[in-house]
Formats: structure tokens, C-alpha cells, sequence
């Protein structure tokens, strides 16, 4: 039985499925800013961005772009009628207090007790940065993290207790893989599905924590 | 009658002290106020703390104020961009040191200072290497972080519009730190790219109230350069 | 599609229920909701804890709402009024508890349960009698009290102009505490005098974003009565 | 040698005399309101109001009142060209960090501490308020207390020590009075001025507090 990872486009496809109609949702920086692209254009989602936009839309069009309105991860966007600019006290306030309902977060590490590590490699020689992550972290209704299952040497990034220095204690509610979709539960991962071909105790067999 | 207009750039930072903090509005290059940075860079003073969400981009703007040996330190939530070398060559060779703050924590460390809070309880942050040392605590079974505001003697904002009592508006993202940054310094300093007349603006749509500014300075419009990111 | 435009003050406030904390905008007739609190009499919630400015005028709105015996407990900065004597005589006869707040202090714990802080150090009331109880705390000299958030249930809140996303705009000092309610409660309804087109609101002008506002409901334009002084 | 007391209307001017151009002032209902009649219109003040107003112009013209714009005594007011409208939480920031120069405020008592007593009597009976009162005594850079010197009982509201709960500690820096103008100092009250016909002495042995 044969299976194939599920691409990256293939990956924020399946996360925005997910997204309920009606949601308000933070798209992290990097393999998150994919999932915009893929929500359906007859369900309406809300999209935040820590800068300071409600209502973000898609890129601009070639030649016109505006970088006073810029995303996260500072590429040029739009802004939807209805979307409105705020402060950046404003912007986390929606975040730290729930208002958000999802925050898609990318990460190295995710562990059975919902710790996120997604900040800083823990390399001293690595300039560290951290952005808005760790206020999304802890801040939406819900954190999804949206990752590949393993690292480029093999690793999996789903561990009983992360390794690298962690983003937000207990946090991640749903890490979506190219390999399959966990829940984080009071009693660690639980797999909701692996991908097609993938056999769920061929998947479990391959992550070296528990998974239910 | 009060004008808060200054004739120029350099006037309005003619009194920037050695060891002073400045705030430093802007995220990206949205809101990032390049030419009140020249400015300051021209009037030399030095040993700064700079407070900005990002730690400069390529040779401008902060990167400048970097690269001329003016910053002792700096806070920020990202200094790390695809065009950081100059903020990544000082951390790495211990020329200036830093101070990580989440964005969110950063935000309201600033308006904290703006609204006379002496501290505030924040979950952001807990359990990690940001909080290390910091005061925590459990409130209705969730643990917080004691987190401290952040006071300026100098914030330098970009804005889009202000008149002689000092009012503001911005335009689109590049409004990001500017309305806190305002209230947090002993002296503001915003750059407009028009003055208008006293009741020109709305007094509805006015986002930074003039208490809250103390000098205003008109630059010639530019448009926002791509920074920060992988071209 | 998604609208949050509720088809009648009936509907918007059907979930109500017996024993909320409901936050009530307003700064003597200015921002008060009347509209909405007629409908909260007629809808029948009682028990409630209600969270405002002041606890009512003459027979009308909060008054109203008290005089029909549906609120437990009051928190509030100024309750006493040339014309609050609904208020004064169901405090005098012990029927409503009163938790009485400095106004600024009322304003920023409902702004920190809508920001997500856990608790703030304010020098507001230090030594005083609101003050009793409350932890204290030396900061750089200064003496601070700890306050913490005030959550609602339910917000009500008098906007001008609304579309479906739920963004709003206010008039004049009729803004007062309604942007900080709408982030402070679960479910925050807005009365406007006149809902408009998607994208008719500028970004750059719209007070309070959609995200904090669950219902908007459009009521008939009516002129601000005074209330609250001496006639 | 004979003396007149300051009525309320040039009490409001004294206070009025001493507010320098460019000051930001909150002038707290009750006595304060007047000052506001005597601010010589050649000399530009900021007045804000507690319910989200700065740039606070006169009263409207009979039938042109509008009660979305009311001072904090819930009167109506004007805005002068340059105003702003903001919600509670920014005007309130605007006061505890001292953005504003000068509070004006009534008062029951001050203490020679500089401590002010003006929200309660302190009757059980009475229904206690406080609205702004306690913000703007610490808010403010200066403290200014404006009151007559005297109770209708003939009791002094200069006091070692308030009888009445207070509004807050230490923070009166300046009190006028129909009989005088007194700093409050680390020495306790210090005489600045007294009224016309009322010499230093007489004044001093009216006070049942030490006056320097």
C-alpha cells in the first residue's frame, strides 16, 4: 500500500476546509499565509493581521501594490470592503482576549500537552525573533498548527516534550501534517486522519510518542 | 495661538539626549519614519535605547541609526528579517544588546506607559524563555506574567495628516504602533505628509488626539518601499 | 453571507439569561441605550448584574430596568444624580448591592477583559475606601492598587452607523464606554440609527471593528434627551 | 482694615489667571466649571472632558444644545475646531499619565499632606459617587483645588488631617480659596496670597492649621 504526502498547497487546503464559515482567523507567517488562497470564495471568513487589518483580501495585482498595507509577514495585500485598520495595542487585544477564533500557527515542535515550539531554534548563533507568535499562541479560541510531520533529517516533530525553547505552554488544540491530522487531548495526540494509502497504525508506527 | 508645527526636521530633534529612549514607530516599512531616523542620525546623539517592532532593513532607517554606533540596545519583537544584516552583525559581535518582547506584550507595554498602568498581568509569554525571571501568577486557574510599561522620552511617528494642535491620522497599516507610541513619550515627534488647517480634521475620524503630540513636522510624500522581505 | 444585522431589538436580545452581567453604555443620556434596555425589560431577565456609568435616570432606560426589580447588583462610577431617585431608593431600602469604581478605573477593566489582562496596577484610589481590600503595591516610588478585569455577558451599546460585519461608528461624546463594552462581553449588541453598505464605513474611520460586535440592530433616530442635571 | 471674600465668579477668574498658555485642563464639575468663563480668549487652553472630548469650546447658543455633546456635569457643550472625540479607556489614559497639566477640582477638605477629600461625605446615609474625581486628583501634573476657605458652619477646609473619606493621597499641589491662594508644600500649606484688605496674619489665625 502506497501513499503520498500531501503537498503544501494540498495541506492548506485541507486546513481551510476546516475553517468554519463566519470565523475570525489569524494566519501565521510562512506555510499558514497559503491557507488564504485556498479558502472557498462562497464561505466567508474573517482574516486578521497583527498589524493592524480586519478584513484582509487577497495580493494586489501586479503594479499595484501598497506597502502601507502590508501582512504579517510584510507582502502586500488588500483590504476587503468591510475591513477596517486599527492600532497595534487594538490588534493583540483582539488577539490576547479570544476574540480570534483560530490562529494557524507553523511549528518545529509540537508536544503531546499541546506545548508549541515555533520561535527560535535555541542556536545561540541564531538571531532570535519572535514576533506576534507567541501573543497568537496563547491568544485565539483555538490554535491549529499546520506543520510537515517530519523534519528534512527525519525527525518527528510531534514529541512528548518539545526541545527547542517552547512559544506557548499547552496551547496547540490541532496539528494538521502532510501525513495526517491530530487532536491534542488531555491524553496527548489522538489521530483524527491520515492521508489516503496512509494506513492509521502504519502512521502511529512512524511518530515516536503515543498517539491514540 | 499654540502651533505645534515645527520649521523643520532638525528642530524638532534639537533636543534628543545622549542615553535617551526613543520609540520608534512602524512595522515593516509601513509607518516607519525614515526621515525623522535621518534626522536623528544627523543630530548625533547617541548611546540610544531604541523601542520598534523591528530592528531596521537594509542601510536605512534604523539600519543607519545602527550602523553609525548610536544604539546601545534595542527592544523589539523582530529584529530578524531577510534584510536585518546590519541590527544581525552588531547582536552577533556584542555591540548591541537586546531585549525580545512578544509584539502583542511590546503593544501593550507602550500604551501601559501611555496610560499611567503601573504593570499588567499577561498570559503571553508564560513558560518560555521570554518570561525567564518575570513575576507570575494564577488568575481564575490561568497563569499570567507580570509585564512592565515601557516609557519613551522621545517616540518618532510617521503619520498622514496633522494640524497645528497636533492631531493625527495615519493611513491604512502604517497606523501600527504610532497612537501608542504618541502617548508613551515625553515628546512626540511626528512627521505628516500634510498640514492641515485647525478643524480640517473630522474631529470623529482624529485617531491620535494632539495631547498626546508635541511636535509636528511636514516631509515630502514618498511611497512605502517593500521591506523585510525575501525579494 | 454573513450579517450580523438582527431583525428586531426582540431577536438581538433573546439569550439573555437570568443571573448575566450586562454592560451598559453610556455617559448621562449620551451612548445610553434606552432602545435596548426597553427591550431587556421586555425580554425578562432578571437577577442581572449590570455594569454603566450611572444607574439611571427619571423612569426611563437603567432606571426602568431597575424599577422593575430585574437587577441585582450595580457597578458603577457615579449613581447618584439630580434625577436618580430609582437608584436612591432601592439602594437606601438595600434592594441592589453597589459596587461603586472610579469612573477611568471602571473604563479600563472593562477595557483589560476585552484586551485579555489578567489584572493591571492602577494608582487610581490607592488609599482610599474603593481601595479597601485591594492589593497594593510600591512601583518606582509610587504607591498602586491591583484592579482586575470586569467581564460581561452581554454588552449593549448605542453605535451611530453599522453595516453587516458588525463595524460601527459613534457620535460625538456619545462613544464614551461603548468600543471598550463591545470587547469586553461574549455577546455585544449595537443599536445604529442607520445601517449602511458593506464598505461604506472607511477603514480608516470605522471605531470598533465587527469582531467585537455579535448583533447590530437599527433603531429610529431620536434626539439625545438631557439627563442626569438639574433642570 | 476690612476685606471682601473673592465671590465665585472671580475666585473662577484667579484660578482662571494662573492657567498658562497651551495648558491641557480638566476642569472638575461644580466651582471649576466656571473657570472656563474667564479663560481670556487670547491665551489658547485645552479643556478635556472626562466623557471623551478635548478642545471643549462654550456652551451652545439656547436651542442649538445637542446632548451627545455634554461636559462631564452633563451640560452641553461645544467643540472648538481641532477637537477630538475618543471612547473612555483613551480619555481616562490621558489623565492617570499625566498628559493632562492641570486638574481643577472641588473639595470638601485638603490635608496638609496634600491629601483631598471630595467624593463623600462620609454620611452612611447619603448614596456615594465618584465618577472622575479620584483620577483626575492623582492623574494630573498639578492638582488644583478651588474652593471657599470656610464651611457655612464656619469649619475650616484646610485641615491637618481629613475627617471626610478621601479622594486621594498627597496630591493637591495648589489651593485657591475665596480668602486666599495656598501652595501645599512638603512643610505643609504655605500662604501665596491673600484677598485684598486681608493681611498674611489676620488670614494665618483663621486657619486652624499651621500656615507657613
Amino acid at each position: 500500500m502506497s501513499y503520498a504526502k500531501l503537498s503544501r498547497e494540498q495541506l492548506a487546503a485541507r486546513v481551510a476546509q476546516d475553517i468554519p464559515e463566519g470565523a475570525y482567523v489569524n494566519l501565521g507567517i510562512g506555510l499558514p499565509t497559503l491557507v488564504a488562497n485556498h479558502l472557498s470564495p462562497t464561505k466567508e471568513v474573517f482574516l486578521q493581521s497583527e498589524n493592524g487589518l480586519l478584513g484582509m483580501g487577497p495580493a494586489p495585482a501586479k503594479g499595484s501594490e501598497d506597502f502601507d498595507l502590508i501582512n504579517a509577514g510584510k507582502q502586500p495585500v488588500t483590504l476587503l470592503p468591510g475591513g477596517s485598520y486599527f492600532h497595534s495595542a487594538d490588534s493583540f487585544a483582539m488577539m490576547r482576549a479570544g476574540h480570534l477564533d483560530i490562529a494557524v500557527l507553523g511549528a518545529f515542535q509540537v508536544a503531546a500537552n499541546g506545548d508549541l515550539a515555533n520561535w527560535h531554534t535555541g542556536n545561540p548563533d541564531d538571531i532570535p525573533a519572535v514576533g506576534g507568535a507567541m501573543d497568537l499562541a496563547v491568544g485565539a479560541k483555538q490554535t491549529w498548527v499546520m506543520m510537515e510531520l517530519f523534519t528534512k533529517e527525519g525527525a518527528c516533530k510531534l514529541v512528548e516534550q518539545c526541545s527547542y525553547p517552547i512559544t506557548g505552554v499547552g496551547c496547540v488544540s490541532r496539528v494538521y501534517t502532510d501525513h495526517g491530522v491530530f487532536d491534542v487531548t488531555r491524553d496527548g495526540f489522538q489521530l483524527i486522519e491520515a492521508v489516503d494509502g496512509l494506513s492509521r497504525e502504519t502512521l502511529t508506527s512512524m511518530i515516536g510518542v503515543l498517539i491514540r | 495661538m499654540i502651533s505645534k508645527i515645527s520649521p523643520s526636521i532638525e528642530a524638532s530633534l534639537a533636543d534628543v539626549k545622549d542615553g535617551a529612549t526613543v520609540l520608534v514607530g512602524g512595522f515593516g516599512g509601513a509607518g516607519m519614519p525614515n526621515e525623522l531616523i535621518d534626522g536623528l542620525i544627523a543630530q548625533g546623539a547617541s548611546n540610544l535605547t531604541v523601542v520598534a517592532n523591528n530592528a531596521g532593513n537594509a542601510e536605512f532607517g534604523l539600519a543607519a541609526l545602527l550602523k553609525a554606533g548610536r544604539v546601545r540596545k534595542v527592544i523589539c519583537s523582530f529584529p530578524r528579517q531577510a534584510d536585518s544584516y546590519v541590527f544581525d552583525g552588531l547582536y552577533r559581535a556584542g555591540k548591541v544588546e537586546l531585549e525580545l518582547v512578544p509584539q502583542g506584550n511590546l503593544a501593550e507595554r507602550i500604551r501601559a506607559a501611555g496610560a499611567g498602568i503601573g504593570g499588567f498581568f499577561t498570559r503571553v509569554g508564560y513558560g518560555t524563555e521570554l518570561a525567564k525571571g518575570k513575576e507570575v501568577r494564577e488568575i481564575n486557574g490561568q497563569m499570567y506574567v507580570l509585564e512592565s510599561p515601557i516609557h519613551g522620552d522621545f517616540a518618532l511617528v510617521k503619520a498622514e495628516r496633522g494640524d497645528c494642535w497636533g492631531n493625527l491620522t495615519y493611513r491604512m497599516a502604517a497606523r501600527n504602533f504610532g497612537p501608542v507610541m504618541a502617548m508613551a513619550a515625553k515628546t512626540t515627534v511626528a512627521s505628516v505628509h500634510e498640514v492641515v488647517e485647525l478643524g480640517e480634521l473630522d474631529p470623529e475620524v482624529i485617531v491620535t488626539p494632539g495631547i498626546f503630540v508635541q511636535r509636528v513636522v511636514k516631509i515630502a510624500r514618498s511611497t512605502t518601499a517593500a521591506s523585510g522581505i525575501k525579494s
